[in-house]
């Protein structure tokens, strides 16, 4: 039967592909991260991954994205270094900031991806920064910050998105909407109005999408990414997603309805949405996903044991790469 | 009766001087002074030096006091025969107004800029009569280098200073910095002042440049002074050259300069932040590295002009500091032919260390 | 050639000829143009104080006038240094750093060590500081000492027009992120600047006064008015010897270290406020290096702890005069 | 007690039309205030009950923010305001649910803010309970423009029986599409594109269009409808439907400038036009391809699937605002005694 999706079949196994690494590499940290191997603490991606993933796909190493705290997702989708992710939240001097950034500022510049950031909402002024690089070095490169519905109070993004506006700059600016700030529920933080009628406001178009909803978010992800590079200027993506675990790990999710993460993996696991159409059209069988779930497995495994084997960084790193010359 | 009276005046030493510190008299009130003696030290924040009489006579009155600041041209001291009264010469130290400190005195345009095929090159002009001089400092140098002798010089005829391509304020981006390149921009100088021939005085490397001018075109060189020259001999201190390329602050190049001096007091802190100024215009870095490559291999020097001088009819004399820690005092001794002087006391940068002696030497060739 | 140029001017030469050298050398700021929009002339400010007068029409493609928002252009042009551009930012006074600090402090100096040395961010903060301008609280501070003590972070702080043009072009052409300090007063100074463009390489402080009795080590506006004060003491037969820091991170320790060793006494003066400030870190280091070449206690001259006050009368007491700077001096000397 | 439901889904005026073409975005504040001046007609109308459908978009905030500073400075009266119990899913599958609670709690109309697609949505679950559109979606072919004071009006007057039904109520026609076991309605038109995926829902490459049936075209209307409206104009109460057959321009015999978006004006391939009879089978014109019901892609279907498209006549009732609103100007509905009208407004207005 021929293929109804918008991407090839290669592409529905990539796009696959990614989105079960962040599933595993996720699943993975929250059991280790319960038997205390990893120091310090991190925020899960896991049930967001059609997001990321479904906006990535569009994108090439000359575009850049700034990630949250919760960037192991993007990273990943994004073409980051599996492996070297893992070494660097072990703070192994292999990993992909040798050790020196951890979970909250994973980065790969050679794969546009900017770095994920400690700070709420301080990517934005960054991709606009990047953005405005593409254009005056002439390339179609285009810029996309991520944040979360609590993020949108920040003064920086609105400022950026104001920049982005005046300026015309091919940036994007999605909001990763998962229904809480932390632990405070989005409608009490969000002063009533929603984050599209806030873009509107700066004279930009916000569309919102089913986050859950791989194909719902690359083909709305297209359009948006195909109007930046053609100069149409930046635009608010707004996806409505669910994330599985807590703000960070040992978060107990108290402020959740009782059921409420139950029925989000029954229902809206975007695995298993995506699975369930690729299959039931007959464009790609389980035995294919299934060899790439092993796959990814092994993937995630290897990352594991080379991180907990490889070397931690040496007392003299700890004062080196402060400054290029000093 | 107040003709035969001499004033004894604070010297002038470059374009910048403004004012000096008479640091020390060297003579006594009542002692017959001749031209040449050493009668007193002059201190400026550039440079310190001895100065010598202009003129002979009786000191009868030393008006400066030592460690006083006076500015240029500032009454210092009286000469006068016997026969002339103290109450004369009280009068005319009375009468004498003591000259402001000017602000920017501008005797005529201090320098020019010819643009040249090579590029934009800046020059100083002294004017007078007869066959002129053509000054070339050496390697890391520029006009200022000849600050003790440009003015002695201009009593006997015009005299021309240059700073060489990718030297003090000339052009810096040079296509292939060498020996050759500095001979066009000498020539090419010569040919927009036509000037049909000159004395030529070079120092250390200006002095190779000057031989190389000789050989090249003896038809524009009156004669030759070659004072500490390179192109003489094959040794040379390349610590010295490699320390001055590589220094990048204030604490490298310090000692290095140390070099060009037998009294090394006279490495003022002035003189070495001039040095780094000029060393840190964008290209002289390049320049520098590309000059030396050209000119000095495996820490000898490349080129040569002795051979070639066989064929220049014209006089040639050669100047040397005894105590030159850059070149080998030794290669005054070259050019079969030329009369030599060396003079004691005084290290490579002799021009400055010795420059009544020199200025003699020179205004006696031509 | 060389001929006497204003700080102001000289700044202004350094940005044209560095946004001539390199086309991605580009300027960001509040008016830097000015009249964007608007139906009066283009460039009509060219800068607050007009320090960029005149450069827009050379470059127009290079310089972006701003919204009044700083924490997102200073961010975008952190961001843009990530990605292959080398924006010069302008935060017109410093004083409003506070709008804008994260991108500074959380994000710029820290992107290389947090990335594993993978990381470049060669942006230039350019903004003005010091009082004396009877702008009171919010438009006179220094805040120096914030800025140093960031690692990650230059912080430079030229006295005179000659060093300002040379440090501003290595501050373009440095590949860390560099908060260039103008002091408002020394705007109008003058001294000889080479019309060739020039780098002077930071952490090399300069020796504005050889002397051989006491050191005094400071920076910006104080390098003249230290000066004075040398000029006063020198008929007291004090000689004193004037380092001009230039660039506060990195800072130049051996010089200031070499001099007290010299003279055996050292006065430090600081226009910032006196806790936590340049004087006081100076202090220590000397305090922990040469402790035995001091002959007399350490004496610091800052401005007092308390705002920049409006009224002159009072501004002119803030700021270290060269009268407290030669009284510190004598102390030190035992008067 | 007569009760009147509202639904006003943030998620709806949000799709990919505001980058493909240049819909536009009516803010949450807007549509909060356009709830609010409902509550005003159907207060001043005798509706003592209104139940909403809940969500977290910021409408629901918005209102009750309003209404506790308006009722605190005693200016305006609102009917006791509830919402419904359900779960919010931030998707149209809320509208969904809120429709069928208000049908079974019997409330006497629905109110619906949207566009077609939310009306559909409404109209599929809502059973024979009249509903009344005010237009706030992306495309507004099905709900009309008015002042939904107005509208607020007309809904009291008409749930309270203070107009008759024949007066109060019209009738609608609805288009049904079956594929296999699955059933979903459109009421305005149903379009036959040949991508066969969902995704971003909306249609606008032109190229793959390839079927398209309606209930009603207006020469004015907006949207796909609006191919009919100027080709065969076909009004809303005529017992029967319109059908085109669409082609890649390529291949066309005419080509018709429509606007299928709003600010999205493209040339359409026409194959042919005819008439559609009410309650007979018609199969799409392609064997594989997905329907888009009243815009926006629902189902798809491939060659091994049943399939099927049947226009229903009187299938569903809308509130009839000018009639009502005549209706009541001819018997004087809302003429009062002087001394009864302040009476009446003070005594029933209390919020929850």
């Amino acid at each position: 039967m021929s293929n109804p999706f918008p991407l090839e079949k290669d592409g529905l196994l990539e796009a696959y592909r990614r989105m079960k690494t962040i599933r595993e590499f996720e699943e993975r940290l929250h059991v280790d991260f319960g038997r205390g191997d990893i120091p310090g603490f991190v925020h899960l991606y896991a049930g967001e991954e059609a997001a990321g993933v479904g906006i990535m796909m569009h994108l090439q190493d000359h575009d850049r994205i700034a990630s949250t705290h919760r960037g192991h997702g993007h990273c990943i989708a994004k073409g980051v270094d599996v492996k070297g992710m893992m070494a660097e939240i072990y703070g192994k001097a292999t990993g992909s900031c040798a050790g020196k950034g951890g979970s909250m500022h994973i980065a790969d510049l050679s794969k546009g991806m900017m770095g994920a950031n400690g700070i709420l909402g301080a990517g934005a002024p960054l991709v606009c920064g990047a953005a405005l690089a593409a254009q005056k070095l002439g390339h179609d490169g285009v810029g996309i910050t991520f944040f979360g519905d609590g993020a949108s109070n920040q003064g920086t993004v609105l400022e950026s998105m104001n920049l982005a506006a005046i300026w015309n700059l091919p940036a994007i600016f999605v909001v990763e909407n998962n229904g809480y700030a932390e632990s405070t529920s989005v409608d009490y933080a969000v002063a009533s109005d929603s984050y599209v009628d806030r873009a509107t406001g700066f004279g930009m178009p916000g569309i919102t999408v089913d986050g859950t909803d791989f194909f719902a978010v690359y083909e709305a992800a297209g359009e948006v990414v195909k109007r930046a590079r053609e100069g149409g200027g930046p635009t608010l993506l707004e996806c409505k997603m669910i994330r599985f675990f807590g703000h960070f790990e040992g978060d107990a999710q108290t402020y959740r309805a009782p059921g409420e993460n139950e029925d989000n993996r029954k229902n809206r696991d975007c695995l298993k949405i995506f699975r369930a159409k690729v299959t039931e059209a007959g464009v790609l069988t389980d035995a294919e996903l299934n060899a790439i779930d092993a796959e990814v497995m092994t993937l995630i495994e290897d990352a594991v044991r080379e991180a907990k084997a490889a070397p931690l960084p040496t007392p003299a790193d700890l004062t080196t790469d402060v400054y290029v010359s000093y | 009766m107040s003709d035969l009276i001499t004033p004894i005046l604070m010297p002038k030493w470059g374009l910048s001087m403004r004012e000096g510190t008479l640091a020390a008299w060297h003579v006594e009130e009542g002692t017959e002074i001749s031209p040449g003696d050493e009668i007193m030290d002059v201190e400026t924040d550039k440079i310190a030096n001895v100065v010598e009489a202009a003129d002979g006579g009786l000191l009868r009155r030393r008006v400066g006091q030592a460690g006083e600041v006076y500015p240029v041209r500032a009454l210092l001291g009286v000469l006068a025969p016997a026969e002339v009264s103290d109450a004369e010469v009280d009068a005319y130290v009375d009468a004498f107004e003591m000259p402001q400190v000017e602000e920017d005195e501008d005797s005529g345009p201090a320098h020019d800029y010819a643009d040249l095929p090579i590029g934009r090159i800046r020059y100083t002009t002294r004017e007078g009569e007869g066959v002129p001089i053509l000054l070339i400092h050496g390697f890391g140098g520029d006009l200022d280098n000849w600050l003790f002798n440009i003015d002695a010089l201009a009593e006997k005829a015009p005299v021309h200073a240059l700073d060489l391509p990718g030297h003090g304020q000339s052009v810096k981006a040079v296509d292939n910095p060498g020996l050759g390149t500095m001979v066009d921009a000498v020539v090419q100088l010569m040919d927009h002042l036509n000037i049909e021939k000159a004395h030529l005085v070079g120092h250390s490397m200006g002095g190779l440049v000057s031989g190389q001018v000789a050989i090249d075109h003896p038809g524009r060189v009156a004669s030759l002074t070659l004072i500490c020259s390179a192109g003489l001999g094959e040794e040379i201190n390349s610590g010295y050259i490699d320390g001055f390329v590589g220094a990048a602050s204030r604490k490298e190049l310090k000692p290095v300069l140390k070099d060009l001096f037998a009294d090394q007091s006279l490495v003022s802190r002035a003189m070495v932040d001039d040095l780094l100024k000029y060393k840190r215009l964008d290209g002289v870095q390049g320049f520098l590295e590309a000059l030396r490559g050209n000119l000095f291999v495996a820490g000898r020097q490349a080129a040569g002009i002795v051979a070639g001088l066989a064929g220049f009819s014209g006089p040639v004399q050669v100047i040397w500091g005894a105590g030159d820690a850059v070149i080998p005092q030794a290669h005054a001794n070259a050019i079969p032919g030329a009369s030599v002087t060396v003079i004691e006391g005084a290290g490579h940068m002799v021009q400055m260390e010795g420059s009544s002696r020199v200025n003699d030497l020179i205004r006696d060739q031509i | 050639m060389a001929r006497t140029l204003s700080m102001k001017d000289a700044i202004n030469e350094a940005l044209d000829q560095e946004m001539t050298r390199d086309p991605t050398v580009i300027m960001m700021g509040e008016d830097i143009v000015g009249g964007a929009g608007a139906a009066g002339e283009d460039d009509a400010w060219g800068g607050v104080l007009g320090v960029s007068k005149g450069l827009y029409h050379k470059h127009p493609k290079q310089m972006i006038d701003t919204p009044l928002s700083e924490s997102a252009y200073v961010g975008a042009a952190i961001g843009a240094a990530t990605c292959g551009l080398r924006p010069v930012a302008e935060l017109m006074f410093i004083d409003f750093m506070g709008v804008c600090l994260d991108q500074i402090y959380n994000q710029a100096a820290k992107f290389r060590y947090m990335f594993g040395g993978k990381a470049e961010t060669p942006v230039v903060i350019r903004a003005m500081c010091g009082a004396g301008f009877r702008a009171a609280a919010q438009h006179s501070q220094m805040l120096t000492p914030i800025f140093t003590h960031i690692p990650g972070l230059k912080v430079v702080c030229p006295s005179n027009a000659y060093d300002t043009k040379g440090l501003l072009i290595q501050a373009i052409r440095d590949n860390d992120p560099v908060i260039f300090l103008e002091h408002k007063n020394l705007y109008a100074s003058e001294c000889d600047v080479p019309e060739e463009p020039y780098a002077i390489p930071f952490g090399e402080a300069n020796i504005a006064r050889e002397g051989s009795n006491v050191t005094i080590v400071t920076y910006g506006l104080m390098v003249p008015n230290s000066l004075a004060a040398a000029e006063t003491l020198k008929k007291e037969g004090i000689d004193v010897e004037v380092i001009d820091l230039r660039t506060l991170s990195p800072i130049d320790m051996d010089t200031v270290i070499e001099s007290v060793e010299n003279t055996g006494r050292l006065v430090c003066v600081d226009e910032a406020n006196p806790r936590c400030s340049i004087a006081s870190d100076v202090s220590a280091s000397v305090a922990q290096e040469a402790f035995k070449a001091l002959k007399a206690p350490i004496a610091m001259v800052t401005a007092p702890h308390a705002p920049v006050p409006f009224s002159p009368a009072l501004e002119d007491l803030y700021i270290p005069s060269p009268d407290r700077i030669a009284a510190a001096v004598r102390k030190t000397m035992g008067a | 007690m007569t009760k009147v439901g509202i639904i006003a889904n943030p998620v709806s005026a949000r799709d990919i039309r505001r980058i493909v073409s240049h819909a536009g975005n009516l803010p949450i504040n807007d549509r909060a205030n356009i709830v609010l001046r409902m509550l005003t007609g159907l207060m001043a109308t005798g509706v003592e009950e209104v139940v909403i459908m809940p969500e977290n978009g910021g409408i629901r905030t918005q209102l009750m923010r309003t209404i506790d500073r308006e009722s605190r400075m005693g200016h305006l009266r609102f009917p006791r305001v509830s919402y419904l119990d359900m779960p919010v899913t931030c998707t149209s599958d809320d509208s969904a649910e809120a429709a069928r609670q208000m049908h079974d709690q019997g409330v006497g109309a629905i109110v619906v803010l949207g566009g077609d697609g939310t009306n559909r949505v409404v109209v599929s679950r809502c059973g024979n309970t009249p509903i009344a559109g005010v237009s706030t979606g992306t495309n507004n072919a099905f709900p009309e423009l008015r002042e939904p004071t107005i509208t607020g009006l007309a809904v009291g007057l008409a749930v309270t029986g203070q107009v008759p039904c024949d007066h109060a109520y019209s009738y609608n026609k609805r288009l049904e599409v079956r594929v296999n076991d699955q059933r979903e309605i459109a009421l305005v038109d149903v379009a036959v594109v040949s991508e066969r995926f969902i995704g971003a829902r909306a249609i606008w490459k032109t190229a793959n269009f390839r079927d398209l049936f309606v209930t009603f075209g207006r020469p004015d209307g907006i949207g796909m409808s609006s191919i009919i409206g100027l080709l065969a104009p076909l009004d809303r109460q005529t017992p029967e439907g319109r059908r085109a057959r669409l082609l890649p321009l390529e291949t066309a015999k005419t080509r018709l400038v429509a606007p299928i978006a709003p600010g999205l004006i493209e040339e359409v391939g026409i194959g042919g036009v005819e008439k559609v009879l009410p309650d007979t089978v018609y199969l799409p014109s392609v064997s594989a391809g997905s329907f888009a019901l009243d815009g926006e892609r629902e189902l798809t279907f491939s060659e091994t699937c049943d399939v099927s498209i049947r226009l229903q006549t009187d299938a569903f009732r809308t509130v009839n605002v000018p009639d009502c609103m005549a209706y009541a100007a001819r018997h004087g509905l809302l003429t009062r005694a002087a001394s009864e009208a302040l009476r009446t407004a003070h005594q029933t207005g209390r919020t929850t």
